[in-house]
């Protein structure tokens, strides 16, 4: 009962709004419904100002914006603003925001509507308002209560991992032939190749092939194989020679690190393949890891290790470029499963533990789409207006 | 002979690959290109921004893509230069500086346009991500100057342009992820509005912003630039060479064909 | 002048060619050159693009008293200085100071990004299409779905696809039973989209070549006949 | 010292990145503002040292007299030039332009372009349907390459009417189905990787500002 009596109450009261307002249209062009705000989500550098979209039988072609600081006399603002430019269409509202104030200051603002034959109508003044700066941007809150989530589902199951209890991690396809790769190399006498790609230390990809580059290093420390590592970036070089060195440190073999064979080429992306294809080709390498961020030269790099007749591992995020892999390498480690294979080669808590956790964001972002779709198809799409509303 | 057809040496591929490039371009042969949707788009949104409207041209790409990107920024600029939109035209490629003011100046003298009137040239500031974000506060608190070192202030055509709020669109033209960065940084952070011509390997990882809506409109690969050409009206190399083009796909569908069938013969024959 | 850049560029690509057939003197003298002008090309930009303009312009102002404001720069310089300390091997360690800096600031940039650009903004894109299927428009009188069939197979397929994908990626759990089904036709859509990006990919390789062979064909020998003609 | 003082420093950068990124206040925004640009001056100087390695490696070749010693004199040589024009004469000199457009960038592109053979020759050599995932990636490699360009609608369109079909089966086969391959599985295999690939991204930022992952300090003390 009591609902149904809301429900009628909403529905007198819409009524007489539109009328009362549909009849001011009609009636003078004046603007109705002024009402000035102080922007929400910003630094305090502006105030908005809203009105009612004019009927289209007002005749009114544009809007001038008049303003008065301090209880002031008003002074107009800019140019005239025509209809497209104050009509928002996502709330079907005219909207301007004056730019030019001080957050020290009062406003007080009017709307003078000018119609086709020139004709001029003043609004009501609004109240008086001033700006501030927030601290916190509300219409971010989604994105910060994601981000605390997400954080702590990693950080949860980073700390689970470390509690000892084993972490399962299925089988990635590829990872087998790391040792395989490494024991044609040593066997033949040969050398082997590990290429960085182009990513710069922040990237994960790097992070992860730098991992992965300790496993394998550790392992060419026993066999006293030639590991070579042309670098691109001047940081990643630095942390690599580093990496490296601990590892043959950790196999207690610090006399066979030679720190020459880690080295930088050139940043220049094109320089850099010319330069790794010519080692390629003159240092016949038996095994070659393309590990980490890659762009167009990936496959000059890829289709030349396979005239040689190395066996490659290849592994990027780079989307892009792993058609070229899959087609000129043995073995390829698509997307995640290059974060993933170095936490399964290194067998940390720490890699192991967050690959859980960022497989709890997989499932989150699958319940997502499952009821996102239930709820768009009867009609109910918050979650659409959620998504798109986070600035 | 079919275990050698699966084994050719594949420099034989290569003589193959480059006898298809040159023959046709001896003999020039043309044959009709239809305007695909996002590159329509494209052309629309400019199309209609009235007279005296800024766009942003950033040439994010090197020498090593000019083949594709060159033929759009011509086109594109010659469109802006016709309709009298102003260009502010920048790079985040250190390589992309030198190539993008030869081609300004080139197109700018074609259709009569002035330096610091209807296009100004900001030049090369390192960290793409860094002078994106940049420039939604200030333009010139990242480019002090234009290329020729003359300050922001002085030029005429900038005098009402702070920040991204004066710049109706942005055009990326692009060889690697950078459509990404403005996206996230300028559109997501600053509401810029974004259209795009990239590589031909970029169109896919293009799709998801095209259909979000993330992205105005785009050209792909040398067939965009070849339809916006079109739409311009002038037909230049872009309609040249995707008629070459032509030739080189259907030579590697058939390479592909061929290599099939002998692999299954090869095998088959192993079989029995 | 143009002349002689015309040959140097013929003769410097055909050298880079040469590669296709095998390595030779000619391929290792560009690919040596290639690597010392592309260095020396970068330092000339990050020194007068990146580090006068940016670093030392405030600073020479800050110290001679026309802009103090400029000072701050100090504290990313001696950053940037604390690099040179991998020169020294006992303060090799001084290095990841910055190093540190740039990866705080870089992962920092990056998270908030990150989550909605391609978390927020993909998952919307997947769904949004549902809410149009319940939606009708009017055209020409009649009102018809907003969506026509094909379409509504497309959302439908998208929403599979990219479920099936992410669950290839699930790491912590044994692939069987259903969950193996899906990974399988994740697995399917991978390499369709493979197929698609590789196919995509033609067209701008192409391109890049036949652009070369413009060059070679009508600039470089073109040029042979200007030279041809005033010699005789 | 060693280890305490970086992951503090990352810690802090890390987490100043990101409250400023959730407040629009004036003072959140000139500090994002100031780290920045702080971040793009820290970068060249990596690069100057990098350089010193690269030119360490070559004396070390040259001195050691290892196989093709004498191409390290060309390294210096394209190195020293470019430095000694461009740094005191900036790159707008002439010599330095001509320098970049006639010698690096068609270096540059020549070696981009030698993906065109690359593809044919990898193209030619893995496509091969050997499996039913093999298969599924051949086709849709050869529809899209077929619908990329214009002859590939003119064959389809000209089979059509040989063969009086046009009127059962519409124009433009291989450009629609292109269209509609990149729009659709494409899309969707494209947004399973990026969202896997981002949380990745997301869950490793984390672990480096609360200095969980320490990888970047290569080890040691």
């Amino acid at each position: 009962m009591k609902h149904n009596k809301i429900c009628l109450w909403i529905a007198v009261c819409t009524t007489l709004f539109l009328w009362t307002s549909l009849g001011y249209c009609q009636g003078s062009a004046a603007p109705t419904n002024v009402v000035a705000i102080d922007t929400p989500n910003d630094d305090g550098s502006s105030i908005t100002v809203t009105w009612d979209v004019p009927a289209e039988t007002s005749g009114i072609v544009g809007y001038n914006i008049l303003s008065s600081v301090d209880g002031a006399e008003f002074s107009k603002l800019g140019e005239q603003l025509s209809l497209d430019d104050v009509i928002d269409q996502e709330t079907n509202m005219c909207m301007y925001q004056d730019t030019s104030i001080s957050r020290l200051n009062t406003y007080t603002y009017i709307i003078q509507a000018v119609t086709e034959t020139g004709e001029i109508s003043d609004s009501q003044a609004t109240e008086s308002v001033s700006a501030k700066a927030q601290i916190f941007h509300t219409g971010k809150i989604p994105l910060f209560l994601a981000m605390l989530l997400f954080s702590a589902a990693i950080v949860g199951s980073i700390y689970h991992a470390r509690s000892g209890k084993e972490v399962f991690v299925r089988r990635i396809p590829g990872l087998e032939a790391v040792d395989e790769a490494i024991g044609r190399a040593t066997e033949m006498g040969r050398s082997i190749l590990y290429v960085l790609g182009l990513g710069s230390v922040s990237n994960v990809a790097t992070i992860a092939s730098m991992t992965i580059l300790g496993q394998v290093a550790r392992r060419t420390a026993d066999y006293e194989t030639p590991l070579r590592v042309p670098c691109n970036d001047p940081v990643v070089l630095n942390v690599v020679r580093e990496m490296v060195k601990t590892s043959y440190l950790d196999e207690g073999r610090p006399d066979a690190y030679n720190e020459d064979n880690i080295f930088f080429i050139t940043e220049s992306q094109f320089a850099y393949a010319a330069g790794v294809d010519g080692m390629m080709i003159r240092e016949q390498p038996a095994a070659i890891f393309l590990q980490g961020t890659f762009y167009a030269e990936s496959l000059i790099l890829a289709e030349t290790g396979n005239s040689i007749g190395a066996i490659q591992i290849a592994g990027t995020d780079s989307e892009a470029q792993l058609p070229f892999f899959i087609a000129a390498c043995d073995y390829t480690l698509i997307g995640e499963e290059l974060y993933a294979a170095s936490a399964y080669l290194a067998r940390e808590p720490m890699l192991l533990g967050s690959l859980r956790g960022q497989d709890w964001g997989k499932l989150f972002i699958f319940g997502l789409i499952v009821l996102g779709v239930i709820l768009e198809l009867t009609g109910i799409n918050w979650i659409t207006t959620l998504l798109q509303n986070v600035r | 002979m079919f275990s050698r057809l699966v084994n050719m040496d594949r420099r034989y591929v290569f003589i193959l690959v480059a006898l298809a490039v040159i023959i046709p371009m001896l003999f020039s042969v043309s044959l009709p290109v239809s305007i695909s949707e996002p590159t329509q788009n494209l052309y629309d949104y400019i199309e209609n921004l009235p007279k005296g409207s800024t766009i942003m041209l950033a040439f994010d790409y090197g020498p090593s893509s000019l083949a594709e990107l060159n033929p759009m920024a011509r086109a594109l600029l010659i469109q802006c230069f016709r309709k009298g939109v102003n260009v502010v035209a920048l790079t985040l490629y250190a390589d992309g500086t030198t190539l993008a003011s030869t081609l300004i100046k080139e197109v700018a003298e074609e259709m009569n346009a002035i330096d610091g009137e209807d296009y100004v040239f900001l030049g090369f500031r390192p960290g793409a991500t860094q002078v994106i974000l940049g420039m939604g506060t200030e333009i010139a608190g990242v480019f002090e100057t234009d290329l020729s070192g003359k300050p922001l202030s002085e030029i005429p055509m900038m005098k009402d342009i702070v920040n991204y709020d004066q710049i109706d669109l942005l055009v990326d033209l692009a060889s690697s992820a950078t459509p990404d960065a403005w996206i996230i940084y300028a559109n997501v952070q600053y509401n810029l509005k974004i259209g795009a011509g990239v590589t031909g390997v970029m169109i896919s990882q293009m799709f998801p912003y095209l259909q979000t809506g993330q992205l105005v409109g785009l050209m792909s690969g040398i067939l965009g630039a070849a339809e916006y050409e079109n739409l311009v009206g002038m037909p230049a190399k872009g309609m040249q060479w995707i008629n070459v083009e032509s030739f080189v796909h259907l030579l590697v569908v058939l390479l592909v064909v061929i290599g099939n069938i002998a692999y299954f013969a090869h095998r088959s024959r192993e079989e029995t | 002048m143009d002349l002689i850049g015309i040959w140097v560029a013929a003769f410097l690509t055909l050298c880079i060619y040469s590669f296709l057939y095998r390595d030779n003197p000619l391929y290792r003298f560009a690919e040596h050159l290639f690597v010392g002008i592309s260095v020396g090309y970068g330092i000339v930009l990050s020194i007068h693009q990146g580090f006068l303009p940016l670093a030392w312009k405030p600073f020479w102002e800050a110290i001679t008293f026309k802009d103090p404001s400029g000072l701050w720069v100090i504290i990313p310089i001696a950053f940037g200085l604390l690099f040179f300390a991998r020169l020294s091997p006992k303060h090799t360690w001084l290095i990841r100071y910055p190093i540190a800096v740039l990866i705080g600031y870089g992962s920092g940039i990056a998270i908030p990004n990150v989550l909605r650009a391609n978390i927020f903004e993909q998952t919307r894109g997947t769904l949004q299409p549902f809410g149009k299927m319940t939606e009708t428009i009017a055209a020409n009188g009649d009102t018809i779905p907003a969506l026509s069939t094909f379409e509504i197979f497309g959302a439908i397929l998208m929403v599979i696809g990219v479920i099936c994908t992410l669950t290839y990626f699930f790491f912590s759990v044994e692939h069987r039973g259903p969950i193996k089904g899906l990974s399988k036709v994740g697995i399917a859509f991978l390499m369709i989209g493979f197929g698609s990006a590789f196919g995509n990919t033609v067209m701008g390789r192409v391109a890049l070549l036949i652009q070369r062979v413009d060059f070679l064909m009508f600039d470089w020998i073109a040029s042979f006949g200007t030279i041809f003609n005033s010699i005789f | 010292m060693k280890r305490q003082i970086p992951l503090a420093l990352c810690f802090l950068f890390g987490i100043v990145m990101i409250i400023t990124q959730f407040s629009p206040h004036p003072v959140s925004k000139s500090i994002y503002e100031r780290v920045i640009s702080g971040a793009l001056i820290i970068g060249p100087f990596a690069l100057v040292l990098a350089t010193i390695t690269l030119i360490q490696t070559h004396i070390n070749r040259i001195q050691r007299r290892t196989e093709h010693w004498g191409y390290s004199f060309v390294v210096f040589a394209g190195l020293i030039t470019m430095v000694a024009i461009g740094v005191p004469f900036g790159p707008e000199n002439p010599i330095f332009v001509w320098l970049y457009r006639n010698v690096q960038v068609p270096m540059d592109a020549t070696m981009f372009s030698l993906l065109a053979f690359f593809i044919a020759s990898a193209a030619y050599r893995a496509f091969r349907a050997r499996s039913t995932e093999a298969t599924l990636l051949l086709v849709t490699a050869l529809i899209v390459m077929l619908g990329n360009v214009p002859v590939g609608d003119l064959i389809w369109n000209s089979l059509l009417s040989l063969t009086g079909l046009d009127s059962i089966i519409s124009q433009n086969g291989p450009s629609s189905a292109r269209g509609w391959i990149l729009d659709n599985p494409n899309l969707s295999a494209r947004r399973g990787i990026i969202l896997g690939v981002s949380l990745g991204v997301i869950s490793q930022s984390i672990r480096i500002i609360l200095g969980i992952e320490r990888s970047y300090l290569g080890g040691g003390d």
